[in-house]
Formats: structure tokens, C-alpha cells, sequence
């Protein structure tokens, strides 16, 4: 695997990492806002993104971010057992691991890519874990810096979602069949 | 009677423990202490330990108690306690681990069960087959019980169940070798884990 | 056809000789063949897995692996439950996994595949072919005979390795008894264990166990115990009478409880004598009772026959009683019928 | 092109006090498609509010960014705000500026980065979003409860007494569960048919509740507030509306059969109700064991009905009725236990009997008339062991959990036993008593105070010796085994879930754990609630439970289910899966990891190349789906997207944060 273990030298002194941090409503974004209500301290490098339910997390997104030059992604939901939607976060577990192990096998370090499961009492716990993933990338530098990136346009998607759904074929009704 | 002092427990007997469950292939906190092991056991009534005592000194760690308990050398391997335990804990196995622990750790609690044993393998190793007769000589011999069994001796001769031949296997030789190289592949085991345990 | 590699186990010729010369009896009856496995060694039974794990799975490997080499196809029976315990424990390991096959190859030194099976002689009696051949091959009926049948710990347990009948109420012995007339009972220490080798090393303490075995088939009313192994036969047999001296000491009533191999009485209701069988060298007087029991059993059918010869004169007497009343009611109803046509007549008048 | 408003909060200085809103409101008014920016010092103020409402209207806008607080805290605030506007409530984002920015952070210039950040994304977000309108469905305010037990009886009653229309299905012929065959119940002795018959009869009479006895569900279809269900009333050969209850019938029939009420300790006839105090108070024909029905000889109830009830032509009816909500209170049973134990005799010892066995026998109205007589040969047992745990905690043979009621029981079977026979000696071996209950642990006490004596031991084997049952164990508290020659032992068995029930569960896709128990939503926050929205669960359907237990939640669902009801209509969540059926294959992917059984897969015929093809798609059921978004993800094609978080809107949101 193409991983350098130290670049330091090689990382900008200015720069920051940027990390998008997937998190479901029900568990880690709420514990999230727990953290703000506690007053917490952690590193603003992370961006929150909600999404209703982990079991929602398309590996999709996380290709999308690396490729469009995140540091790091972040993915989170509520424990497995304790999905608000039953099953949701069984489902992110396996998609996630497997994809996270196809990722490293592509050569993306392990620290840039981490799933995490936090309730939404873990306050502490949210901002342990965004410290940590910010110190990780930290360490592994920009993105573009440990290997080629070639900028790969994803084929354009409709503009809107009222067209891409307008085009969904005639359906024939029985009346009209008959008739 | 005694106190037990668990902050005086080491962590290898805890160690020693958990390798003797191992070796039993037993989770030692699946047993919930019901006793169903003991009140099916033939033999608990000639225990010091109940069964499921010594599956519980385990649990604790106390090693020594275990180790000089009579009760895995009791036992009979009939394995109607591990066929019954709800839990599905082998406590059998965990008898038979026990015993060769001690074994190993030179004790004899009950000697006469070890040297009957001795005398069987050695019997087997000499011969590649069991030779009644001079088993029972050789461990009466050795356990200093002279006479257990005379009587019956006379009778088997009078049957002539048993008489002075000697049966030998054709491949005892070969049958020398294995036990030879099973008890090695032992020794070679055991040494390995008490070096792994002190390392760890 | 019936066709198997022979364990003999290191008391076939010994204190087992009862149990070989039965089975020889039985199987040759039967038309079932056992070829001893060549060179053969002990099986090392607790013995050996109370020295060491290797041992004990690397003694019964080897002669598995001659089996499987000089008798290919043949399942490998084991008459002692002592041996099939072993064997069947050994196997059991080198089937578990690759790693282990690799290792019992390399204790033993030979190649094995662990192909073979291995099955105890109640089980090889108890398949449908052997007991259609055992039926027909009756020719004296063992009725009156109430048999405790005595499998012991090793047929049955542990239910991993030896799962060919249930752990606390197996039946194939009881099957089989019921299949030569005798009356198996159902008593509640078919699986207990006799003490095995502990009877040896610490007699003091694996006495009762063996008294306990002869108490309960006693208090469910059986005349003797019936036993598929030769070392439960031995302490069961061999130690009654030292257990009745210490009964009597006590002031107890003496057991009078004779013990037989399974094979002992199926070659008895082929037509076999006590002495072709081994019956005569016993411990425990084994003769008289089945005497009892066979003249108890002349006794019984005779009783049967007159009663089945009343019951016959009863139904030819109903028969006869019906026929009468028919007829009586015939006849009355003819004059009836006279009479009412007469009235008839007589109103048409 | 879209007209996005964006409306940035200071909070007072909660925002402001570490984000420069100001910079914030510059950068925005730079993004693309945004027409106006607008700060404030308390958006969410009535002023403020009011501030947005004339803002949207003025500027004409058709989409909206807000910039407070938490959505978690004022979501439903924007949304509704929204709805008097021209603008549809889903066209909004809300960036998180005060708990996930301005608290949690310290450097200003830092946090104002941030912030921009969030309002980036979150312009980009609703730029994509689409206008979603709610659907209203409608409730049938009826409920079916399916059980008659005191679970079933309890909801039933509490949902009728609110107004409501209520349909029990019960199996058997007769309504009162198990708890009608127990003798008394603990802790306070009361005597169980007189408590539970006149809940029976309330049952039976109540104006809103329609008993619908030996019948079972046959079919369900449709979703919250409107569950078709197709009932099977299986064939009485009885005319109730002829039939009075005289019991004339049940005195003349030929037929003896084994009585299950009275666990299998005496017979009763084939055509039979279940107990005296039944309800409904008329028979029914065993068909099984009736000769007329099978051999067609016999006929003589029909000679003795003097109402001309009994019709032996008489055939299944099917009904069909729409419910708005549907509560399980499908019960248990006990454990088989013969199989697993045949240590303990397998079955072969008349005198081994379960729980239910002994309440029958200590019952006045029971086989012995309470008169504690062992079955083998009706002579009082002088020494009774108690077996608690058989089949539970014992994941060997039976099951691992704890059955929670037996610990009771069994004390109270052993109370019972040495009231009725001082003479007697009682033996009960456990595990663990475990008596956490108002006055449980104080009857328990009485119970040894009694006389019974506890032993703390699994008894390994019983067997017969004479006409004595030894049972062998070992009392762990002083290390010795222990053996008791018994006249009588009773085990008390595990609960297992009634028999069928993992039929009729998959036909209404309510969940069951490994164990069969059916699931609830929430161990803790939704106990009575499935996860089929409108299904409900009471009693021992979903786990072991002791009466008094079963009744509160029983009286739980049915406040649930009352408050269902009192709705005329539901608003449905438009933030749902959505099939885009030119994409969709039709494979079931998404339906069969959907945990709400919300998708399903229908034939439907299109227009393509002006030609007609039928194929299969997927169609999402609005009532049942709650917008989890699992099924877009398992989607080969890619055809199913969340309506409110589609893939569309979350990708530009990731664009939107790394490249603008």
C-alpha cells in the first residue's frame, strides 16, 4: 500500500484538514448537539452532514468527498442493537466495513476513512472521537498529497429531482387497458 | 474450614485457571453454580470437592485447592454431568484437565488412581495391548494393596479368563514409538503454554 | 450383507471370553461377518485420555489407520463400550477440523483419512438387516425373562461422539430383548456408570455405584441384568458377590441377580446351550434362572393354550346359544306371521 | 432557476458572541441562486418570525435556508412557519450555527469559517430539494385484538370503555386464556375464576365489543388505520342464535375425549364447552372425535337439543372487516418438556406433572375437585417436590431466558400444597428466587414460613423406586447431594410462545426475536409498540410476564390505541423512499431488507417504445414506510432515493463544502 508513514515535512504549515462527518438524526447528531449544550471544545475541521439514518450512508457520498478533495470521512450512527429504525445501522456496519476494506485496498489510509457509533447521550465521546479523526488526518496531510488524484467528473445527474422523477415511463392503468 | 483471601489470588493462578478451562475447552462463566453436575454424580458422595466446587475455585482462581483436590481423581469420566449441565460447561473435560494439571504440578491426591493409570499405559506401551493379570499385579504392587482382588484373581484362573501368556500386539514396537512421541507432542505442548503464560 | 472390521479389545480373550464366543455364536448365526483388524493395539480407554490428550487420541488412530488401509469399506465395530468410547472419541477429533487430521497423522506416523466409522456390536445388531436375521433365526423364545438392559455411560455418552441412541432411555438393547420374548423393564440405571476402572483404583468409593445399579433393576422387579460391555459385566458379576457379603453383613438381603451379555441370550433363543455360549463361567450362578424362566415360560404357554382352549369353547357355546335363540325367534315369528295372516284372513272376511 | 432566501440567527449573543454572522450573511449573498439575506437577532422571536413570513413574500422566495439553532430544536418551528407561506414546508435546511458551531468552538475567525461552511452546504442542499406534500390517512376507529386472554380481555375493555369499536379473535372456543385454568394467584390468593370470569362476561356483554370465539385470522392486508383483516370462524355445527346453553347435549354425548382445560386429567365430551363459566356460554362439536361428523352413526345431541340448534352441515365462515389498530395478545404456553428431559422421566411417570397440571388438580372445580391426588393412583402425595427452571435458564436443553413468573408460583404452588395437606412435606428446588413485585418477596417468605423447604439445586435425575419417585440433587448451600423419595413432583416449565404465532406474525410483519417472542419498537421508550405502525403488543406475546404485569400492559396498548383512534385522519411522513420505476428491476432487494415490510413488489404494465410491458417494480406503502432510507442504499439500479435526503441533495451538499 502507498501509504508514507511521515510526511510532515511535506504538509503546508498553513493548512487544515477537512473532514465531513456523516452522522444519523436519531443517535450521533443528537449527541452532537449534546456536546454544544455541554459546551465542549473540539477542533472545527469537521462538518456535520445529517442523514435520517446510518442505514441511509451511501458509499457513494464517501467517494464523492474524497474524490472532491476531504481529507477525512467521517461515519456515525447510533449503536448496533439501538437503531431507531431496527435494522439501519446493522446494515451501515457491513456496507462499511467492506467498503472501508475495499477503500484500504485501494490505498487510502485507514485514518481517513472511520466509523464510529455514538449515542445520543455520548457527548464526550462525539468530541473524542472528532479530536481523534482530526489528529489522524492531521498526521497523514492533505488528501492530493499522498497520491495522484485524477479529477473524475461523476456523470452529470439530472439538475432537478422533479425532472428525474418526471421521467419515469407512462404507466398503463387497467381502465386503459380495457378501454 | 478457611478463610479465602481473593486479593492474594496471583494473576497466574488466574492464568493457570483459565489455561486448565482452556485445555477442557470450557467457558468457566457460563457455570451458574445449580448443581446439577454434582446431584447427578455417582461418586460425589466419596468427593472432598463437589464437581461443581471445583468448577467454582476455578472461577475464584484458587488454584491450590484444585490442584490437591481427590475429586478429579474420583471421578469416573462417565460424563453424566456434562450431558445434563443446562449451561452445556464439560465438566468432564474439566475433570480430566484438572487431573493432569495436578498430575503435572506433582501431586498425587490420590495416589493409587495415578499409579493405576501409570501402570495401564506402561502395561500397553510393553505390550501394544492390556495384559490384565499383570496390570492388576503391577498396580497392586506398586499401591501396596496386595491382595485387592486375589480372591477374583483365583476365580478368573479357574475360568481361565486369565493365565500366564502374555498377549503381545505384533506392532508393539510400533505401538512404543507412539506413545513415545504422543507424550513428547504432551511435553512439547505444555511447555510451549507455561512459556507463552511467561511471557504474557 | 452384514460385513465389518473387528475391534476386539484387549479383554476379547480374557475376562471378556463370554462376549466373543456369544457374538462369534450370534454372528455366524445371523450370517455376519467380522474380520479383526490386523495388528491391532489398546484402545489406551480413560487410561490413556487421564495421561494425555495426545495419547489418547493417537492410540485408537492407529488402529483406525490400519483398518482403513488393510480393510477399506468396512465400518469398524467395537464390542467393548470401553473401545467404541476410545475409538469413537479419536475419531470424532480427526474429523473435527484439517489441523487436527494432520496432527493425529503425524502421532501415529501412518497415512489416515479418518474414513472409517465406527460402531459399537449394539448398534451393528441393532440395524434392520441384523435384526430381520435375528428374528428369523429364533427358534426358542426367552418368555418370562424380565431383563434390566444395562448400556452404561460409554455407549451413550458424551452424546458428540457417541450419538446412536438416547443418552438417559436408550431402547436398541430393549428392542432386541423384546425381539427374542423377553420382558425388558424400565428401570431408571440403564445409563448410570458401573465405576469403570475406579472399581481398581479406588474401590472403597465406586463400590455403591455398582450395589445403587443392582438396587434399582432389583426394585423394578428384573431377574437379571443385561450388558453390552465386558468391563460393566465384570464388576457388575464379578463384584455381586463380595457386595452381597457386605449386604448380608449389614443385614440385608442378599441380590440374586445374574448378568449376561446381550449376545448371550439371543444365542439362547437361537437354540444355543449355556456352555457353546460362555454362560457356564460366570461369577454370579448365571444357569438356574434361565431354567426357571424357560420352565416358567413352558408353564405359561401351556396355561395359554388351555385358556385359549376355554375361550374357544366359550365362543362355539355363545355360537351355539345364538343359533338357538335365532331359531326360537324364527319360529315364533313364522307363527306369528301365520297367526296375523290368519287374522287377516279372517277381517278380509 | 430557484429564489433561496437565507435567514441567519445571532441568537443573541449565543451565535454572534463567536461567529461574525455579518461575514457570514456576505459570503451568502455571493452563492449561487440565493436572492436574499437576512440577519437577525432572535429569528425564532414572533418579530422574527414574522420578519422570514414578509421576507419570502416580498423577495418571492421559493426556498429557504435558516441559520439558528439545532434542527433537533426548531425544525417543526420552520416548517410550520412555512405552511402559511406560498413556500411548501420541505423546500428548508437548517444550518446547525449554535450547537455544532458557535458552542464548541473558541476562536472566532475559525468558527465563522465553519459557519460559512455549514450555510454552503446547506444552500446547496435546498437548492435540490423538491416540494413534498403529506397525504391524509384516513382511521377506521375500530380495533382488533387477536387473544383472549386477560391481556386481549383487559385491552379490549379499555378500548371499548373509551367508545371504541373492538373485535377479539380468540382461538379456543371460549375467552380467559390461561389465566382461567389457574387456581389462584399470588400474591394475594385471590381465587383466579372469580376475578377473571367476571371480566369474561363484562367481555361478553359489552355493547362495543364483538366476541368472535373459535376463530383465527386468515388474512391482513393494507397499513395504519386501515387493516383489512380476513377472519376464519371455524364450524361450530352449533346455531347460536338457536342455542341457550341448557348443556343437555354435553350429558348425552357418546363420545369421550381427552379434556385439554383440564390438562389432559380427564375427558369431556365431543361436543363441549371448554369449562362451566365459558363465554361464549355454548358449545361447540369437536368435529375430530364427533361420530356423527365422522362416521355419520350417532345424531343424539341433535335428539336432544330442544332448540334445534345443533346443525351438522355447518361450514367455516370467512368475514372481512377494515381496523384501524390491531394489538396482539396471542399469549404462551408451556414448554414441551417430555423431549428435553428425560432425565426427569421423559413423560413416563404419570406422577412427574407441570404447573398447570397442579392447578388444575388444587382447583375446586378441577378433575379432583381440590383434592391434591396424584394422577397414577389418586392417593395424596405425602411428599412433593417443586422443580422450578425446567426448560428455562437452561439454554441446553430448553431456553436461556428467566420465564419471571415461576419463582411466584412455585411458591405459591408449595403454599397451596402444605394447606391442603399439613401432613405433607414440600421440597422446592432453585436457583435463584427472584421476586422483584409488590409484596412478592414477603409471600415468598410465608411460603417458607410454611414449611417448604427450599433447597438451592438443579436435580439431575428422577426415578422410580417401589411407588416413589427419587429425585436426586444437590443442595449447594451445604455441598451435599440430597436425594427425596417423592410421592409427586411438579416442574415448573418455561414459557414458550403460543403455538402459531410465527405464522400469523409474518403475515402481519411483525418481528420475533430468536427465542419467537414477538418484538417491540423500543425495549424501554416503545414496549407496547411494534414496529409495524398500528400494531400493537399485550400479555405474554412479547415475553413471559406474570398477570398483574400483563394487564398494565395491556391497559398500555390500549392508550395507545385509543389514542390512535381519536384521530380522524393521519398526516403521513413524505419523507419516504420513492421508486424511480424506469430504473426499478423488480429483484426485491429493497423489500427484502425493508424492516417494515413497507415495500412490496407488483406487476404493473408501462408504455415503453410505444409498446406495453408488464414488469415488476417495487411500490412503497405510505403508510408503512418511515423514511429510514436503508432500501436506496441496497439498490443495484440505484432507483429508489429518499424523498427530503436524496442522493442528489447530500452529494452537492459534499460538493458544496469542497469546492465552493
Amino acid at each position: 500500500m502507498p501509504v508514507v508513514e511521515n510526511n510532515a515535512n511535506a504538509i503546508p504549515e498553513d493548512w487544515e484538514p477537512k473532514i465531513i462527518a456523516f452522522c444519523c438524526h436519531w443517535c450521533t447528531y443528537t449527541g452532537a448537539d449534546l456536546a454544544g449544550l455541554n459546551r465542549m471544545n473540539y477542533p472545527a475541521n469537521v462538518r456535520v452532514l445529517r442523514i435520517p439514518c446510518s442505514g441511509r450512508m451511501n458509499p457513494q457520498y464517501v467517494i464523492e468527498a474524497l474524490n472532491k478533495g476531504c481529507d477525512g470521512v467521517l461515519v456515525c450512527g447510533c449503536h448496533p442493537g439501538d437503531c431507531h429504525y431496527v435494522t439501519g445501522n446493522y446494515y451501515a456496519r457491513r456496507r462499511m466495513m467492506i467498503f472501508k476494506r475495499l477503500l484500504e485496498y485501494e490505498g487510502l489510509e485507514p485514518g481517513r476513512f472511520q466509523v464510529k457509533w455514538i449515542s445520543g447521550a455520548e457527548a464526550g465521546k462525539f468530541r473524542d472521537t472528532v479530536m481523534k479523526a482530526v489528529e489522524d488526518v492531521r498526521a497523514l496531510g492533505p488528501i492530493n498529497l499522498t497520491r495522484e488524484i485524477p479529477y473524475f467528473e461523476l456523470p452529470a445527474m439530472p439538475d432537478d429531482d422533479e425532472e428525474a422523477f418526471n421521467a419515469v415511463p407512462e404507466e398503463v392503468f387497467p381502465e386503459e387497458v380495457n378501454a | 474450614m478457611r478463610a479465602i483471601d481473593l486479593s492474594a489470588i496471583t494473576d497466574e493462578d488466574l492464568q493457570a485457571c483459565a489455561a486448565i478451562a482452556a485445555e477442557a475447552g470450557v467457558d468457566l462463566k457460563d457455570c451458574y453454580q445449580c448443581g446439577k453436575c454434582t446431584a447427578g454424580c455417582p461418586l460425589a458422595e466419596s468427593m472432598d470437592l463437589m464437581p461443581r466446587e471445583i468448577i467454582r475455585f476455578l472461577q475464584l482462581g484458587d488454584l491450590e485447592t484444585v490442584l490437591t483436590a481427590k475429586t478429579p481423581w474420583i471421578c469416573a469420566q462417565c460424563d453424566v454431568c456434562s450431558t445434563r449441565c443446562p449451561q452445556n460447561v464439560d465438566i468432564c473435560s474439566t475433570m480430566r484437565a484438572v487431573r493432569l494439571a495436578s498430575k503435572h504440578a506433582g501431586k498425587q491426591p490420590v495416589r493409587e488412581a495415578d499409579i493405576f493409570d501409570d501402570a495401564f499405559i506402561a502395561n500397553v506401551k510393553s505390550h501394544g495391548v492390556s495384559n490384565e493379570q499383570y496390570l492388576a499385579a503391577a498396580y497392586n504392587l506398586k499401591s501396596g494393596h496386595l491382595m485387592q482382588d486375589a480372591g477374583n484373581a483365583i476365580r478368573m484362573l479357574k475360568r481361565k479368563m486369565v493365565g500366564v501368556a502374555v498377549h503381545n500386539s505384533q506392532g508393539r514396537a510400533e505401538v512404543a514409538a507412539l506413545v513415545d512421541r504422543a507424550l513428547a507432542a504432551d511435553a512439547k505442548r505444555r511447555a510451549d503454554a507455561s512459556g507463552k503464560g511467561g511471557e504474557a | 450383507m452384514m460385513k465389518y472390521a473387528n475391534f476386539p479389545g484387549c479383554s476379547a480373550n480374557t475376562t471378556g471370553k463370554s462376549f466373543t464366543i456369544s457374538t462369534n455364536y450370534v454372528a455366524k448365526k445371523i450370517g455376519c461377518e467380522f474380520v479383526d483388524i490386523p495388528d491391532w493395539n489398546c484402545c489406551g480407554t480413560s487410561a490413556a485420555a487421564l495421561t494425555s490428550p495426545e495419547l489418547a487420541v493417537a492410540l485408537p488412530a492407529r488402529s483406525l489407520a490400519i483398518a482403513e488401509q488393510k480393510l477399506p469399506g468396512l465400518d469398524v465395530v467395537a464390542a467393548c463400550a470401553g473401545c467404541y468410547k476410545s475409538l469413537r472419541t479419536s475419531l470424532v477429533y480427526a474429523r473435527k477440523s484439517a489441523e487436527n487430521l494432520e496432527q493425529v497423522r503425524e502421532l501415529i506416523d501412518m497415512p489416515y483419512e479418518a474414513t472409517t466409522d465406527v460402531i459399537s456390536l449394539l448398534e451393528a445388531f441393532s440395524a434392520p438387516e441384523a435384526r430381520e436375521a435375528i428374528a428369523a433365526k429364533v427358534v426358542k423364545k426367552l418368555r418370562c425373562l424380565k431383563v434390566a438392559c444395562y448400556y452404561g455411560c460409554a455407549m451413550v455418552r458424551p452424546v458428540e461422539v457417541c450419538d446412536f441412541d438416547d443418552p438417559e432411555d436408550p431402547q436398541s438393547m430393549d428392542e432386541l430383548m423384546a425381539l427374542i420374548g423377553a420382558e425388558p423393564v424400565d428401570w431408571a440405571f440403564k445409563t448410570e456408570c458401573c465405576g469403570a476402572a475406579q472399581q481398581m483404583a479406588v474401590p472403597k468409593e465406586a463400590r455403591p455405584m455398582i450395589e445403587r445399579i443392582f438396587q434399582n433393576a432389583w426394585a423394578n422387579g428384573a431377574d437379571c441384568i443385561v450388558t453390552s460391555c465386558p468391563l460393566c459385566m465384570l464388576n457388575l458379576d464379578m463384584r455381586e458377590a463380595e457386595i452381597n457379603k457386605a449386604r448380608i453383613a449389614a443385614g440385608k438381603e442378599p441380590f440374586d441377580i445374574p448378568c449376561y451379555y446381550f449376545t448371550e441370550l439371543i444365542g439362547l433363543a437361537f437354540g444355543g446351550q449355556a456352555s457353546e455360549l460362555g454362560i457356564d463361567i460366570h461369577f454370579h450362578p448365571a444357569e438356574q434362572l434361565l431354567q426357571k424362566r424357560a420352565q416358567d415360560a413352558i408353564e405359561l404357554e401351556k396355561a395359554e393354550a388351555a385358556a385359549r382352549a376355554e375361550e374357544e369353547r366359550r365362543q362355539a357355546e355363545l355360537a351355539e346359544r345364538i343359533a338357538r335363540k335365532k331359531a326360537e325367534k324364527a319360529a315364533k315369528e313364522a307363527a306369528a306371521a301365520k297367526e296375523g295372516a290368519d287374522v287377516g284372513k279372517e277381517d278380509a272376511r | 432557476m430557484s429564489r433561496i432566501g437565507v435567514f441567519l440567527c445571532y441568537c443573541g449573543s449565543n451565535i454572534a458572541g463567536t461567529v461574525d454572522v455579518e461575514a457570514v450573511a456576505e459570503m451568502a449573498r455571493t452563492l449561487p441562486g440565493v436572492v436574499y439575506v437576512e440577519t437577525n437577532k432572535y429569528t425564532c422571536s414572533d418579530p422574527g418570525q414574522e420578519g422570514v413570513k414578509n421576507a419570502i413574500i416580498e423577495k418571492g422566495i421559493d426556498r429557504v435556508v435558516v441559520g439558528p439553532c439545532s434542527p433537533r430544536m426548531h425544525e417543526p418551528t420552520w416548517r410550520k412557519l412555512l405552511a402559511d407561506t406560498p413556500v411548501n414546508p420541505y423546500m428548508l435546511e437548517v444550518a446547525n450555527l449554535r450547537e455544532q458551531c458557535s458552542w464548541v468552538h473558541k476562536d472566532k475567525a475559525i468558527a465563522t469559517e465553519k459557519a460559512k461552511d455549514l450555510v454552503k452546504m446547506a444552500v446547496a442542499k435546498v437548492a435540490r430539494l423538491s416540494p413534498l406534500h403529506s397525504t391524509e390517512i384516513p382511521v377506521h376507529k375500530k380495533a382488533l385484538v387477536i387473544g383472549g386472554g386477560i391481556a386481549g380481555m383487559q385491552t379490549a375493555l379499555d378500548i371499548a370503555d373509551a367508545g371504541f369499536k373492538v373485535t377479539i379473535v380468540e382461538r379456543e372456543t371460549s375467552l380467559g386464556g390461561k389465566m382461567v385454568m389457574l387456581d389462584k394467584t399470588f400474591p394475594t390468593m385471590d381465587c383466579s375464576a372469580c376475578i377473571c370470569t367476571p371480566k369474561m362476561s363484562e367481555v361478553g356483554n359489552h355493547p362495543n365489543i364483538t366476541v368472535k370465539s373459535y376463530s383465527e385470522v386468515e388474512s391482513v392486508s393494507g397499513y395504519i388505520g386501515n387493516f383489512e383483516v380476513t377472519i376464519r370462524e371455524k364450524a361450530k355445527y352449533i346455531d347460536y342464535t338457536k342455542c341457550t346453553g341448557c348443556g343437555a347435549c354435553e350429558t348425552k354425548c357418546p363420545s369421550k375425549v381427552i379434556n385439554e382445560f383440564e390438562q389432559g386429567m380427564s375427558k369431556r365430551t365431543a361436543i363441549y364447552k371448554m369449562f362451566p363459566q365459558a363465554v361464549p356460554s355454548k358449545p361447540v362439536i369437536d368435529a375430530e372425535h364427533c361420530r356423527m361428523l365422522q362416521e355419520g352413526k350417532c345424531g343424539v345431541c341433535a335428539k336432544v337439543c330442544p332448540t334445534g340448534a345443533i346443525n351438522y352441515q355447518d361450514e367455516d365462515k370467512l368475514t372481512t372487516e377494515t381496523y384501524g389498530a390491531i394489538v396482539f395478545a396471542t399469549g404462551y404456553k408451556l414448554i414441551d418438556w417430555k423431549p428435553l428431559y428425560p432425565e426427569y422421566g421423559g413423560g413416563k411417570y404419570p406422577d412427574v406433572i407441570t404447573g398447570l397440571q397442579f392447578e388444575r388438580l388444587v382447583n375446586a372445580s378441577g378433575p379432583t375437585e381440590g383434592h391434591i391426588l396424584r394422577p397414577s393412583d389418586n392417593k395424596e402425595p405425602k411428599s412433593v417436590v417443586i422443580i422450578k427452571c425446567v426448560g428455562s435458564r437452561d439454554p441446553n436443553k430448553g431456553k436461556a431466558y428467566c420465564s419471571r413468573a415461576c419463582c411466584m408460583y412455585s411458591a405459591k404452588h408449595a403454599h397451596q400444597y402444605l394447606d391442603k395437606v399439613p401432613d405433607g412435606r414440600c421440597y422446592v428446588f432453585y436457583m435463584d428466587v427472584r421476586t422483584p413485585g409488590k409484596g412478592y418477596d414477603e409471600f415468598y417468605m410465608n411460603t417458607v414460613h410454611d414449611g417448604a423447604q427450599y433447597l438451592r439445586g438443579r436435580v439431575s435425575k428422577i426415578y422410580k423406586e417401589g411407588d416413589k419417585l427419587i429425585c436426586k440433587g444437590e443442595d449447594t448451600l451445604t455441598s451435599q447431594q440430597v436425594t427425596v423419595a417423592a410421592d409427586m413432583v411438579v416442574l415448573e416449565t418455561a414459557m414458550v410462545p403460543a403455538d402459531g404465532i410465527d405464522e400469523l406474525a409474518a403475515k402481519f410483519t411483525v418481528g420475533r426475536d430468536a427465542d419467537g417472542w414477538l418484538v417491540e419498537a423500543h425495549a424501554k421508550l416503545r414496549p407496547v409498540e411494534t414496529n409495524t405502525a398500528g400494531i400493537y403488543l399485550a400479555g405474554t406475546a412479547q415475553g413471559p410476564k406474570d398477570i398483574p404485569d400483563s394487564v398494565c400492559q395491556a391497559g398500555a396498548a390500549a392508550s395507545k390505541v385509543i389514542g390512535l383512534l381519536n384521530k380522524d385522519k393521519l398526516e403521513s411522513n413524505p419523507q419516504i423512499s420513492r421508486v424511480n420505476e424506469a430504473l426499478c428491476q423488480g429483484d426485491g432487494a429493497c423489500a427484502n431488507i425493508c424492516p417494515y415490510g413497507a415495500i412490496s413488489i407488483v406487476e404493473k404494465q408501462f408504455r415503453e417504445n410505444s409498446r406495453k410491458v408488464t414488469r415488476p417494480v417495487a411500490q412503497v406503502n405510505p403508510g408503512l414506510c418511515q423514511g429510514c432510507g436503508a432500501c436506496t442504499v441496497t439498490c443495484r439500479a440505484g432507483a429508489m432515493d429518499l424523498m427530503g435526503y436524496t442522493n442528489e441533495s447530500i452529494m452537492r451538499e459534499v460538493d458544496a463544502l469542497c469546492q465552493w
